[in-house]
């Protein structure tokens, strides 16, 4: 239970929620900042998704308390993690190997208007990367 | 043996090699299964007569399970699991890759028949002809909401996704007549959505094929099922793909995006075109008619000029059936345009 | 829960307080649920058309998202702060830092009530009202279908979570919690906590990529 | 537990019991904060709706006798299906035994006095009454004709009255969430001194993986139907295909919460099971741990199975692939259960009443049933049976051959427990055996229909399907008449029957330990558990003591 815990951190809580929200706003701005500045491709969406993980695990660690949680409290949450990343998962495996024209037309899972060849399955199996 | 278990399970004729596999692991399967509830019953039926309860009182004694137990509670479902999925998988795999001289067929599903299209050739409602030996391909759409293609007698099946296409697979190789069902819930006359496929010696195929080319037999395709009632006749869509196949234009223009002797008429409508002049211009109604009558202005890059003209061939209203149809030939709506509605019509429901 | 100290099926407040809090977690796992099938959907569409969902992305107002978002952050401190003060036994302390928050959700909700003036001026509307000029590309209403459902729910979580402050903030205010027993307070925080969390992965996912 | 209770006298129906205490009279069911009371309206409630789906299922089966309209046209008739399935699935099966069953002995067999949130748990049940009574409004108002499984883009373009019921199931979930959140948290805080985690009863095992499946999927679907409900009533969707929206991705929505409530609903029934094969057979439980974990393992490795309804619906054959694997280890562990029931009974001292009854058939019905789920989630025979009569045939072995098994063997078992007064024994075998073969007539038949190839959901059908159709419908009497015989002696025992004192079935269970009906504090005094839920293999006639010296505060 975090009761113990936090009698004996009385002190070093408060400087660590300063120091937590100190931290998530430099991250808001730097993933703003690097947002405004483009980075090519898949660095975007990777970098801002890498910042988003950190400033929700200090956010779930440091102010919700899982860092003194028991272990029921920290499977729970972790559990919904898993499921979360489950259904994105295998939902987005499922539309990168499709046969491409099951795809919503004009989408990247599909091939560009005009060209449903025989070749299809194969051909796409090659271009195609989640 | 096939044919004794055939029969004892219910099951509908085989009409592909591919039919007799499934069967053959249907029938490991169902053996199994019933070896197991029959293995478990039966032990528990020996138990509940050999340690009926004899007095009130009765203490018993305390069985605990060693690991092995366990493991081989775990392990033997498991291992026979895993073979069977291990059999079944690769059939699965082996039906979502056609063989490469597979002959295409457009199968499109609607509320509440099937069509059946042949690049370049004939269309037809409810009746699916093909040769008996040779891999036949559908690409199966739908107009309206999701329906399932499924003929029992080659135990194959797959859904008709709106706006877009799935494929299967097969090589019939018995001759005869068989049931088309859709078997996604499609609506209040779901269970009337039923088809046939006729599977025809090859040379006779070749013989129907040429004479639908010729557009001789074009009537006789209609009677096998119950909704022959149901045409197209009323839409304008209908009408120009109807036009479309008796003055042959799909002999060059195909309808699935492959490319032919001219350019595909999927997705062309609201298309850009680069023509052979370097011009671009965007496939609207005005470009469709003046292509049709004056073939020769503008042509695409990568094209030769051998269309002919089809001024006084084309009344007017037959042009701008046929332009509707190109502009129903789409993979979906999601081009530019976003609110622009789907290619498919509605239809409400009880007819 | 129950603000009265124990309840009787429970044997001490220790255990009521961490069942209290169990419940909570639990409750937050079905939240992230609720919105796993909107990210889940966000994240298909977005892998379908990048194209679509990035141009739609830059049309919108970042900058409100950037604010919103250090709103959030902030609100989350005091919150946190609040909690802190709770847990030394300052009722008081508890109710002006959960008051600060809400005042911040306030802010938050303002920026958002703009932006969604803004995005009703130019049509950037879901599915069939969606009339926007500036992006072409497929996936574009998609992609604001998803804004207004996932924006929607969450603004509908930050009414609920300042709801939550106020009433909590107010009883503690009032000195009804003790360095004892002050779950409700902490659940309160958990909660906007919560809220805070999603919006951490929305801000990215609508506004940046 | 009740010491004060002599044993072996004559039966006693306890005077002072939940029933009239604290308050009787209507008023004071409706207020109160009882899991006991709460549990028995739950009970009474999923009952009715059991009767209205199963008068669904008659009437679908009449009209099926032949291959044209019998007695009703193709729209009643869809509508008649769609009901019969949210009827049965959202408001009786899912909530049945873990509401019902699960409210009133899960405190008891964890002797504590209540659940952790009385008054959650009552906003839960009318929770269920609002949501119940807003999808019954959409019944009556024209009905829905999309299938229980609300398929896009069928279900947002058609013209019935399709969103109060996805509202009303909207609602539903949250009862059912509310109920298992509950329930966790009543497992973790409120075992009795001395039950530590490999003690509880394994009846509390499953309905404890139950509440976990409950809390993680059912937002998912909430989520959306919500979806859905927007696209019909506003066009604002994301599965509309002709915006680009995929629907396929709906149906991976709507299994990732519906497959995992298949277990919601058979997890329940296990766990019933699991008591009932101890207290007939009068025997410690053939390997507890394995019978335990095999809960939580159902409850995990069930939710990565979904994409196996998809098989044809034009998922990727590498997406095919990993859940048709992945489907093969989750019927694992109901193997594992199965086999240690089995083994259970070895050197047993087995007596032959009706709840032992339906768990004969519970168990034939499960083996098979579950074994034709293996065999649909064999990726190429799901292609031939997809859709077919064939799974119509599997789900209900699993549904009515499981989940109503266990949900008879429950009533049956726990009647003396919750009314205080014993069902008359040869009627009870009587109706179980009409039920059991009944059923057997119904869904076999089934069976052959789908391997002929007959689609599932279909008005209309070749004439070459009608003798398996009539053999269907003639069974299915049998089955409804068993259940009308079941549902009359019942009602007369509650006036009628023989008192049953505590513990008719002289069972080990905690439940069990405490006058019947039980007084509203569950226990005469707090219990302190010495031993294990199903140990029969002492030489203590009836009740072993159950007091120790030492408290120990389970966390």
């Amino acid at each position: 239970m975090a009761d113990p815990a936090a009698h004996k951190n009385e002190h070093s809580h408060r400087k660590r929620y300063l120091a937590v929200w100190v931290a998530l706003a430099v991250l808001t701005v730097l993933t703003y900042t690097l947002a405004r500045i483009h980075l090519p491709g898949a660095w975007a969406v990777t970098v801002a998704l890498l910042i988003a993980v950190t400033k929700g695990t200090l956010v779930a660690l440091f102010f919700m308390h899982l860092w003194d949680q028991t272990g029921a409290n920290r499977l729970v949450f972790a559990t919904s993690l898993v499921f979360v990343a489950l259904l994105i998962g295998l939902v987005i495996a499922d539309n990168a190997t499709r046969f491409p024209l099951a795809n919503p037309p004009g989408s990247l899972g599909a091939l560009p208007a005009g060209g449903a060849d025989r070749d299809l399955p194969e051909a796409a199996a090659e271009t195609e990367g989640p | 043996m096939n044919e004794l278990m055939r029969r004892m399970l219910f099951l509908p004729e085989q009409a592909s090699e591919y039919a007799r596999s499934v069967d053959q692991l249907h029938f490991f399967v169902i053996t199994t299964t019933m070896i197991a509830a029959a293995a478990v019953f039966g032990v528990a039926i020996y138990f509940f007569v050999r340690y009926r309860r004899r007095s009130d009182t009765e203490p018993t004694p305390r069985i605990s399970p060693r690991p092995i137990h366990e493991v081989v509670f775990i392990g033997l479902p498991l291992s026979f699991f895993l073979l069977w999925f291990a059999l079944g998988f690769p059939m699965f795999v082996s039906l979502q890759v056609p063989p490469k001289d597979a002959m295409d067929v457009y199968v499109l599903g609607k509320k509440w028949m099937w069509k059946f299209a042949y690049p370049g050739g004939p269309s037809s409602l409810d009746a699916l002809r093909v040769p008996a030996g040779r891999p036949v391909r559908l690409l199966i759409t739908s107009r309206d909401v999701i329906h399932s293609f499924f003929i029992p007698a080659l135990r194959l099946k797959q859904d008709a996704l709106p706006g877009r296409y799935t494929q299967t697979w097969f090589t019939a190789d018995t001759p005869g007549r068989y049931q088309i069902f859709c078997a996604q819930y499609c609506g209040v006359a779901h269970s009337t959505m039923l088809a046939e496929v006729v599977v025809m010696p090859g040379a006779e195929f070749d013989d129907w094929m040429a004479e639908q080319r010729r557009g001789l037999k074009s009537a006789q395709d209609s009677s096998p099922v119950a909704i022959e009632s149901v045409r197209f006749g009323s839409s304008l869509v209908g009408e120009g793909e109807r036009v479309a196949a008796e003055q042959g234009c799909l002999k060059c223009h195909s309808v699935d995006g492959s490319r032919h002797i001219g350019p595909t008429w999927l997705n062309l409508y609201g298309r850009a075109e680069k023509l052979t002049t370097g011009k671009t211009v965007i496939a609207d109604e005005a470009y469709l008619t003046k292509s049709m009558m004056e073939p020769g202005a503008d042509i695409v890059a990568g094209y030769q000029n051998v269309m002919p003209t089809f001024q006084g061939k084309l009344s007017p209203p037959e042009a701008a059936a046929i332009v509707e149809y190109i502009k129903s030939l789409r993979t979906s709506a999601a081009r530019p345009g976003p609110s622009e509605p789907p290619a498919y019509e509605p239809i409400p429901p009880g007819k | 829960m129950q603000a009265s100290p124990l309840a009787h099926h429970f044997e001490s407040l220790d255990k009521q307080a961490h069942a209290a809090r169990l419940a909570m977690w639990i409750f937050l796992a079905t939240e992230v649920l609720l919105f796993t099938a909107l990210f889940a959907a966000y994240s298909l569409y977005r892998f379908l058309y990048p194209e679509g969902f990035a141009q739609s992305s830059r049309s919108i107002e970042t900058w409100i998202g950037f604010v919103n978002t250090l709103v959030l952050v902030t609100s989350s401190f005091t919150v946190a702060t609040g909690f802190h003060h709770a847990s030394k036994g300052n009722g008081k302390g508890t109710g002006i830092f959960f008051g600060l928050s809400v005042l911040l959700a306030l802010v938050f909700l303002g920026f958002k009530a703009v932006e969604y003036t803004h995005h009703f001026q130019e049509g950037q509307l879901p599915g069939p009202f969606y009339h926007y000029e500036g992006v072409k590309a497929p996936g574009a209403p998609l992609y604001f279908a998803l804004y207004f459902l996932i924006t929607g729910l969450h603004a509908f979580h930050v009414v609920v979570g300042m709801t939550v402050l106020i009433v909590v903030g107010t009883l503690a205010y009032r000195g009804k919690y003790t360095v004892a027993y002050h779950v409700p307070v902490e659940n309160a925080a958990l909660y906007w906590h919560l809220v805070d969390l999603i919006w951490i992965f929305v801000f990215p996912l609508i506004y940046l990529i | 537990m009740s010491p004060s209770l002599p044993a072996s006298e004559a039966p006693a129906y306890a005077p002072r019991n939940y029933l009239n205490a604290p308050e009787k009279g209507w008023r004071s069911w409706l207020t109160t904060l009882d899991h006991k009371r709460i549990g028995v309206m739950f009970l009474v409630a999923t009952s009715v709706f059991f009767a209205v789906g199963g008068l669904f299922a008659m009437l679908i089966r009449i009209e099926l006798l032949t291959p044209g309209p019998t007695i009703m046209d193709a729209m009643t008739y869809n509508r008649l299906f769609t009901l019969h399935g949210v009827v049965m699935i959202f408001l009786f099966m899912i909530p049945a035994i873990p509401s019902g069953f699960g409210n009133f002995l899960l405190p008891m067999m964890l002797g504590a006095r209540d659940v952790a949130f009385p008054r959650l748990n009552l906003l839960s049940f009318y929770v269920y009454l609002t949501g119940a009574a807003v999808a019954l409004y959409g019944m009556i108002a024209g009905g829905a004709d999309t299938g229980w499984t609300f398929y896009t883009p069928y279900s947002t373009t058609t013209t019935t009255n399709v969103v109060p019921i996805l509202l009303g199931a909207f609602i539903l979930g949250f009862s059912s969430i509310l109920t298992g959140l509950n329930f966790i948290v009543t497992t973790h805080t409120l075992r009795a001194p001395g039950m530590g985690w490999m003690k509880m009863p394994l009846f509390v095992w499953s309905i404890y993986a139950t509440s976990i499946i409950q809390i993680l999927a059912t937002p998912v679907l909430g989520m959306t139907l919500l979806l859905v409900a927007l696209e019909h009533a506003f066009g604002w969707g994301i599965f509309d295909p002709a915006r680009g929206g995929d629907p396929v991705l709906f149906q991976h929505f709507f299994w990732f919460y519906s497959h995992p409530a298949v277990y919601i609903m058979v997890l329940p029934a296990m766990a019933v099971i699991s008591e009932v094969v101890c207290a007939f057979s009068h025997k410690n439980i053939f390997g507890y741990k394995a019978v335990a974990y095999s809960s939580l393992g159902i409850a995990f490795v069930g939710f990565f199975t979904w994409g196996h309804h998809l098989f044809t619906s034009g998922q990727s054959a590498v997406d095919a692939g990993i859940f048709g694997i992945l489907s093969m280890f989750v019927a694992i562990f109901t193997a594992i259960k199965v086999f240690n029931w089995t083994a259970t009974l070895y050197k047993g001292s087995i007596s032959f009443k009706a709840p032992f009854a339906y768990f004969v058939g519970f168990l034939f019905f499960l083996v098979f049933g579950g074994m034709t789920g293996v065999a649909l989630a064999t990726v190429s025979l799901d292609v031939d049976w997809h859709d077919t009569y064939f799974v119509v045939a599997h789900f209900h072995f699993i549904m009515v051959g499981g989940v109503i098994m266990a949900f008879l063997a429950a009533l049956h078992y726990w009647f003396p427990k919750i009314t205080g007064r014993m069902y008359p024994e040869g009627w009870g075998l009587v109706a179980a055996v009409m039920i059991i073969l009944g059923f057997n007539f119904t869904f076999i038949p089934q069976f052959l229909l789908g391997n002929m190839g007959m689609p599932r959901r279909y008005f209309h059908y070749p004439e070459r399907f009608q003798a398996l159709n009539v053999a269907s419908t003639a069974g299915a009497s049998v089955l409804a008449l068993g259940l009308v015989i079941v549902l009359v002696y019942l009602v007369l025992s509650l006036k009628f029957g023989a008192v049953a004192g505590s513990n008719p079935w002289r069972s080990r269970g905690f439940e069990w330990d405490t006058p019947s009906p039980p007084p509203p504090e569950n226990f005469l005094v707090t219990p302190v558990i010495t031993r294990g839920p199903h140990e029969y293999d002492d030489s203590a006639p009836d009740f072993p003591p159950s007091t120790a010296p030492e408290p120990k505060h389970a966390s």
